[in-house]
């Protein structure tokens, strides 16, 4: 009976108790799901265009903050080295799809997935090679992002925001904002929609495949920049970054690998969902379940709906 | 081409490492360093290898070597894999080195049942299985100058010290943050019992690997429960995290420390002047200000005989790499010592270790006064449990902030006691300590 | 030596559907089979058996678990270290109640162990599939991780927190633990593996692997033909992880000689998975090419410099492995997406038309 | 080409029947009331115009739609729902419109496959492939080898059908169904995409595979020349109903049928 005590009703007792707490858990939830519909959101931009499961998307996170505190470190001021950084990112859409996607064009979704596996290995040997291996600083300071925290406390304790999780949280909306102004209006959005319904559909209306690639995954690049300045004004920029990015796994299946909006609520729920397990339940088994408990989250919904919040129904024909 | 290709690379595959191992080493002493400068930890790795290999090439450059024997020094990189480490072992094992120094849990586990068999001593430097201080039961490996658990014994003596006394400890609680991985639990069992003699209570907050940058919800629990005193058995990128939540939910610094592999400059930059009165435990000095370090300054890094950026000598882990490679100098001149021979084999430098004896004396004669307390290794006791310091972050920079604490010895004791114990029953047919006992000089 | 079948008619169904129906290909298996067991071990040293060829055969037989399941059955799984990390903690639960049954039997018993939890995380490929499937697998590797590091009774609550690996001996020759030479542990890895091979290949030419298959290909015409698709899934997970179970045993107690729980992590599922790939799916002579390019191509990498006296520091070396082995892995697959075992495929067929291709 | 003795022959007892039959997906009607029944020994076509709901009939046949109302009697059995393995396993085989091959797989085991019902010898055997489970594999692949034969295909046994031309394809995925012995075999459009010559020869492998084995055959067609030479009974949907059923003359002078084909005119 105890048992069932504290799996049903202690925990909730616990948040009436503390709504101090449970704010705070709610907002760090949001953080960390907003961060991690940011990772979510590079894998499909790069799944929806090009049917590729970009396993690289973690180290290109890893690269891109560590390619701009590299070049800071060598005396290359703060903006000056974003830019470049923002460049680095485009060479590398462009190598990408000379080198590894145009000659693997009409294989198979395992092939793909298997050649970003190569383009990880040759991040990780190529970033430490350039960069070195020891983690390095966020510049935060340098790109003006407020450090510190606002706190508001009441009668019912304090919950403390940090100014750099709101900006995380503001530069992540701007940035769904924007990419979603780009994909919804441009010529260039639409062209990439039409690659995602059918290539074969976009070749004939005239659309370069090539662009459309180079164009997403540079746009996963500036997502996968954005992120790793801000998890590494969080903590530090070192290659063990790369691990979050196994985080975006179950919000890609909660959201269907081809839907921005899933991305992003998928991100949510798995943010707020393992915060708040983790706190509330966590402490029964002994904790440190965040890990897995957001696949199992993910499994849970999939057992419903097998193609993800968003994804579209699969409907088997024969 | 298809066709070449796939020859070319099974030719590749196959005949490198058939070509292998056929070199020997050179006259001189050979000393593998199992290195990690890449991989997730490499921040920790290059300050310590650098460290080690700026002193051994003091050495070799200053004195010509040690006893006249030249020392040859050669990295194998493991970038901090249990794979690779035994790999390099392997590969390094045929050129007679005279120590292995796996600097890694899960190498030196690898490594403890092999060094009997190949008689390599194992040193692993505070690191590694905390019942390998055993002599009795493990005389081919070494972890001086503490083991974990007189690491956090420590911590406790200095909580108690704050706190007015150990009978003050009733009634606290003390949270254990830890890697959630064997070697963040290691100080688990130490903790607890301790924990029963002073009436605190431990609570644990464990991190698992993959969540080292991702901490929020475990320090809610930490806001949530309040404890008094944290202790931190953290490694890589968990630390500078840590320190960042704890700032976020304004965690007193002054009464959070970390254990050795927490107290490194990459560990607390990130964090900055917010983590100043963050303390960690620490055995090797701090700076510059020692001969020694002045002459790998003079006779290495202004030669350009090194990989270390001069600004980089000096700090924490950097200094404790210049300690290891003075243990490792020191057993192989007590083996020179000991057997008369200038060309020392494993099996001498195993009795060097056993016989070695750093005293306050010893540490001034080699230009590192007061750098670490004495250390004195004897047959039965591979560790020596001796005194630890407390480093502060001033905000920029580590600074010493205690004298030597004692570990509680006469509770780590018995522990370290029944682990062995336990080891060598769940290896049955763990050889029988055959070795004989040299007589300390 | 000529590789030609001409000449070689069968009289009989039988010979026709052997594995090797040609007879030049069993000639090259018996002298493969000889090197293997007569001149490695006569010539090998440590590094040789311990470093290459007991690895390699254990990620080979890995590799022919998971394409079992990926390659044969087409489902994708990232679970793959966790299965081997059942195999292994089962292998020391059962020679620690148990020690003195032969611990050859607990090694390939331990299989049944990681079978039946690979049979549990497969009940979700009833309605899962591809990507999503493989996310998962995802879960049960976290999960079984964390039960790695959580349950102390499974590693006997040893101090370290770590598999240790008991001595036991085999008719007084030890088989495990630090006196255990690596002559023997190689002896014994070389027989499970090619034992297993074996049985391994008889599954996929026999009716079971012609279900898998079918499953593979077309799993809606594989169900409209009578075959139970969840049972042959379930199959598939089931021998799949025996497999890779039985990998994780010899992994932990013929080759470590004892493992903390990381070993099984996350990114051994992914070496594993791209060995598969890399060596060709659906194929057991790739599992054998993917783990000889994957494994030992980084080592071989690494001890060219030392080799050949290039003065180029370890770390930089190292850095320049990742760069290379990750260039080659997309070159690869560029040359030939259907992975080594479809090159060594073309590779007879020119043999079999040399020296006239036309 | 065809004895026209045969009509009257053919009608034995009724293998399968449908009664009433609906079957819609989201707010789509793919079929509307259809009944209608196949006798033993009978070849029955299926017609109708694009989008009639001649594929989802049967798909419906065998349990891969399951119908919202309506019910199927097969060999005197009731049933309005079940499983696509139960079908098989109840002897209803099935070739496809575009194709479901195995196309990793030679045409052997393609065919083999197809045997999948047939063969039982347990997994341990499976494992050591000896004695009794290779002494299975060798009897099923006499059997097969005689489908082989028979469909003239014994030149690309070993060849794996994803690289086959279409017309060689279309001929495995019948031996393929062949191979499982059935005893209703439904051919969706056997000869969609062939020419003239491969037209004739599918022809007569489904006439010798209902006269040699007197196998129940239901296909769907769009070559009314080649409908009207095979069939004994032809049945037409139109938007999902029933329009007509008959003889393959009585159809042929419907006024709804020709209507249907030739479109509206009214």
């Amino acid at each position: 009976m105890h048992i069932l005590y504290l799996i049903f009703v202690d925990p909730f007792v616990q948040m009436v108790h503390a709504p101090d707490l449970l704010m705070q858990t709610l907002w760090d939830g949001l953080v960390g799901g907003v961060l991690y519909a940011l990772i979510a959101l590079g894998f499909v931009l790069i799944f929806k265009a090009s049917g590729v499961f970009n396993f690289a998307q973690g180290i290109m996170v890893v690269f891109a903050a560590l390619t701009l505190v590299g070049l800071h470190e060598h005396g290359v001021p703060a903006f000056v080295a974003l830019g470049l950084t923002i460049l680095v990112m485009l060479v590398l859409a462009f190598g990408v799809e000379r080198l590894m996607l145009r000659p693997l064009v009409n294989q198979s979704e395992i092939i793909l997935f298997m050649a970003t596996f190569g383009l990880t290995y040759f991040l990780i040997g190529f970033g430490q090679l350039v960069f070195g291996g020891n983690p390095k600083v966020m510049i935060a300071d340098d790109l003006y992002l407020p450090s510190g925290a606002i706190e508001w406390k009441g009668h019912f304790g304090f919950v403390s925001l940090q100014k750099i999780d709101i900006a995380a949280v503001v530069i992540a909306s701007i940035m769904v904002a924007v990419l979603a102004v780009f994909f919804q209006r441009t010529r260039i959005g639409r062209a990439l929609r039409a690659v995602a319904d059918s290539h074969q559909a976009a070749l004939s209306v005239g659309i370069s495949l090539e662009q459309i690639w180079v164009i997403v995954w540079f746009a996963a690049g500036v997502v996968a920049l954005t992120t790793g300045i801000m998890w590494g004004a969080r903590s530090e920029v070192s290659f063990s970054l790369q691990i979050i990015a196994l985080k975006a796994l179950p919000v890609l299946i909660l959201g269907g690998f081809t839907s921005i909006p899933g991305a992003i609520v998928g991100g949510l729920i798995i943010g707020i969902g393992e915060k708040l397990g983790e706190f509330y339940w966590g402490p029964l088994l002994g904790g440190g379940i965040e890990n897995w408990l957001a696949y199992v989250i993910a499994l849970g919904f999939l057992i419903f709906r097998p193609q993800g919040l968003f994804g579209e129904k699969i409907i088997e024909r024969i | 081409m298809r066709l070449k290709l796939l020859v070319l690379g099974l030719a590749l595959v196959t005949a490198v490492p058939a070509a292998v191992t056929a070199a020997q080493a050179a006259d001189g002493i050979y000393i593998p360093l199992m290195s990690y400068r890449t991989g997730p930890y490499s921040g920790a790795g290059i300050a310590i290898f650098n460290g080690m290999h700026d002193y051994l090439n003091l050495l070799n450059a200053r004195d010509g070597g040690i006893g006249g024997v030249r020392l040859i020094v050669e990295e194998c990189e493991t970038g901090y894999d249990t794979k690779k480490g035994v790999e390099c072992y392997d590969a390094t094992k045929g050129k007679n080195p005279v120590v292995s120094t796996p600097y890694s849990t899960g190498i030196t586990l690898q490594l403890i049942p092999k060094a009997s068999v190949d008689k390599i001593p194992v040193l692993s430097m505070a690191y590694g299985l905390s019942a390998s201080a055993d002599g009795n039961d493990f005389p081919w490996v070494f972890n001086p100058p503490a083991t974990y658990w007189d690491g956090a014994s420590a911590f406790v003596r200095h909580v108690a010290d704050v706190e007015g006394g150990f009978d003050k400890l009733k009634g606290k609680t003390i949270g254990l943050v830890h890697l959630d991985a064997p070697y963040g639990k290691e100080p688990i069992p130490l903790l607890e019992a301790l924990a029963k003699d002073y009436g605190f209570t431990l609570k644990l907050y464990p991190i698992p690997g993959a969540q080292m940058q991702n901490q929020t919800s475990l320090w809610l629990d930490i806001r949530r429960d309040r404890p008094d005193w944290i202790f931190m058995q953290g490694w890589g990128a968990m630390n500078p995290t840590a320190l960042k939540e704890a700032i976020k939910v304004n965690f007193p610094m002054d009464h959070f420390i970390g254990n050795w592999w927490a107290g490194g400059e990459d560990d607390v930059r990130p964090a900055g002047p917010e983590a100043k009165g963050y303390s960690a435990l620490g055995f090797s000095g701090v700076g510059r200000d020692y001969p020694a370090i002045q002459d790998i300054l003079k006779y290495v890094v202004d030669k350009g005989n090194t990989q270390t950026p001069k600004e980089k000598v000096g700090e924490v882990l950097y200094n404790r790499g210049v300690m290891n490679a003075v243990l490792i100098a020191e057993a192989i001149r007590g083996a020179q010592h000991l057997t008369g021979k200038k060309q020392v084999t494993g099996e001498d430098v195993r009795r060097g270790l056993e016989t070695l004896n750093i005293t306050e004396a010893r540490w001034k004669e080699l230009g590192l006064p007061a750098f670490a307390a004495p250390i004195h290794l004897s047959c039965a006791d591979h560790n020596g449990h001796n005194g630890i310091y407390l480093a502060r972050w001033d905000g920029t920079k580590w600074t010493k902030a205690s004298g030597w604490i004692e570990p509680i010895k006469d509770k780590v004791l018995p522990l370290i006691d029944s682990a062995a114990n336990s080891y060598v029953s769940a290896n049955a047919g763990w050889p029988k300590r055959s070795e004989a006992c040299d007589k300390s000089s | 030596m000529l590789y030609r079948e001409v000449g070689q008619y069968k009289s009989n169904y039988a010979a026709d559907m052997a594995v090797f129906p040609i007879l030049q290909d069993r000639i090259g298996i018996a002298v493969i089979l000889v090197i293997a067991y007569v001149v490695f071990p006569l010539i090998g040293n440590d590094f040789l058996l311990n470093t290459i060829l007991i690895p390699f055969l254990i990620f080979s037989l890995a590799a022919i678990g998971l394409n079992l399941l990926t390659g044969y059955t087409g489902l994708l799984s990232l679970g793959t270290g966790a299965f081997m990390g059942v195999g292994a903690y089962a292998c020391l639960k059962l020679t620690t109640i148990f020690p003195h049954v032969n611990i050859l039997i607990w090694i390939l018993a331990s299989g049944f162990f990681s079978s039946a939890i690979g049979v549990l995380f497969g009940l979700p490929s009833l309605r899962i599939k591809g990507f999503y499937l493989a996310v998962a697998t995802l879960a049960a590797q976290f999960f079984l991780e964390w039960c790695f590091i959580r349950i102390p009774w499974l590693y006997n609550y040893s101090v370290s927190g770590a598999i240790e690996v008991p001595l036991r001996t085999f008719m007084g020759i030890p088989m495990t633990g630090p006196t255990a030479t690596s002559l023997t542990r190689y002896l014994a890895v070389l027989t499970i593996v090619v034992a297993m091979t074996w049985v391994a290949s008889n599954i996929v030419h026999g009716r079971i692997g012609r279900m898998w298959m079918s499953v593979r290909d077309m799993d809606l015409a594989a169900e409209l033909i009578g075959i139970r698709l969840f049972r042959t899934k379930l199959l598939a997970f089931a021998v799949s992880s025996f497999y890779c179970g039985v990998a994780g045993a010899m992994m932990v107690f013929l080759w470590y000689g004892g493992a903390e729980a990381e070993v099984f992590a996350i990114d051994q599922s992914f070496l594993i998975l791209f060995m598969v790939i890399i060596g060709g799916l659906g194929t057991l002579i790739g599992s054998f090419f993917g783990s000889a390019l994957i494994y030992i191509l980084p080592i071989a990498l690494r001890l060219i410099p030392a080799n050949f006296g290039i003065p180029i520091r370890p770390a930089a070396a190292e850095q320049l492995t990742f760069v290379i082995v990750g260039a080659l892995i997309i070159v690869f697959l560029v040359v030939e997406p259907n992975g080594l075992a479809r090159l060594w495929q073309i590779g007879k067929q020119k043999l079999r038309v040399w020296p006239f291709p036309y | 080409m065809r004895a026209p003795s045969s009509n009257e022959t053919a009608l034995g007892e009724v293998l399968l029947a449908v009664e009433e039959v609906s079957l819609s997906f989201g707010g789509v009607r793919a079929l509307t009331g259809v009944s209608f029944d196949i006798r033993k020994g009978e070849i029955r076509a299926i017609i109708g115009p694009n989008g009639a709901g001649k594929t989802s009939m049967l798909n419906v046949v065998n349990g891969f739609y399951q119908p919202q109302s309506g019910r199927i009697t097969f060999k005197g059995n009731v049933r309005n729902s079940m499983r696509p393995y139960a079908a098989a396993r109840g002897g209803i085989a099935r070739t496809f419109q575009n194709l479901a091959l195995f196309r990793g797989m030679t045409t052997l085991d393609n065919i083999l496959a197809g045997r999948a019902l047939k063969m039982h010898r347990g997994f341990f055997w499976q494992l050591l492939r000896y004695g009794p489970a290779l002494q299975e594999e060798v009897e099923h692949r006499r059997r097969v080898e005689e489908i082989i034969d028979f469909l003239e295909i014994a030149a690309i046994r070993k060849v794996q059908v994803g690289r086959l031309p279409y017309g060689l394809q279309k001929r495995v995925e019948l031996g393929r169904a062949l191979a499982m012995e059935p005893d209703l075999l439904l051919l969706d459009e056997p000869m969609a995409g062939m020419n003239l010559e491969e037209k004739e020869d599918m022809s007569r492998f489904i006439i010798d595979v209902n006269q040699q084995y007197g196998t129940t055959i239901a296909l769907i067609e769009h070559d009314m020349g080649v409908v009207m030479d095979l069939s004994d009974r032809v049945v037409v949907l139109d938007y999902g109903r029933k329009i007509a059923d008959g003889t393959p003359d009585e159809v042929k002078r419907d006024k709804d049928v020709i209507r249907a084909y030739l479109g509206e005119t009214h």
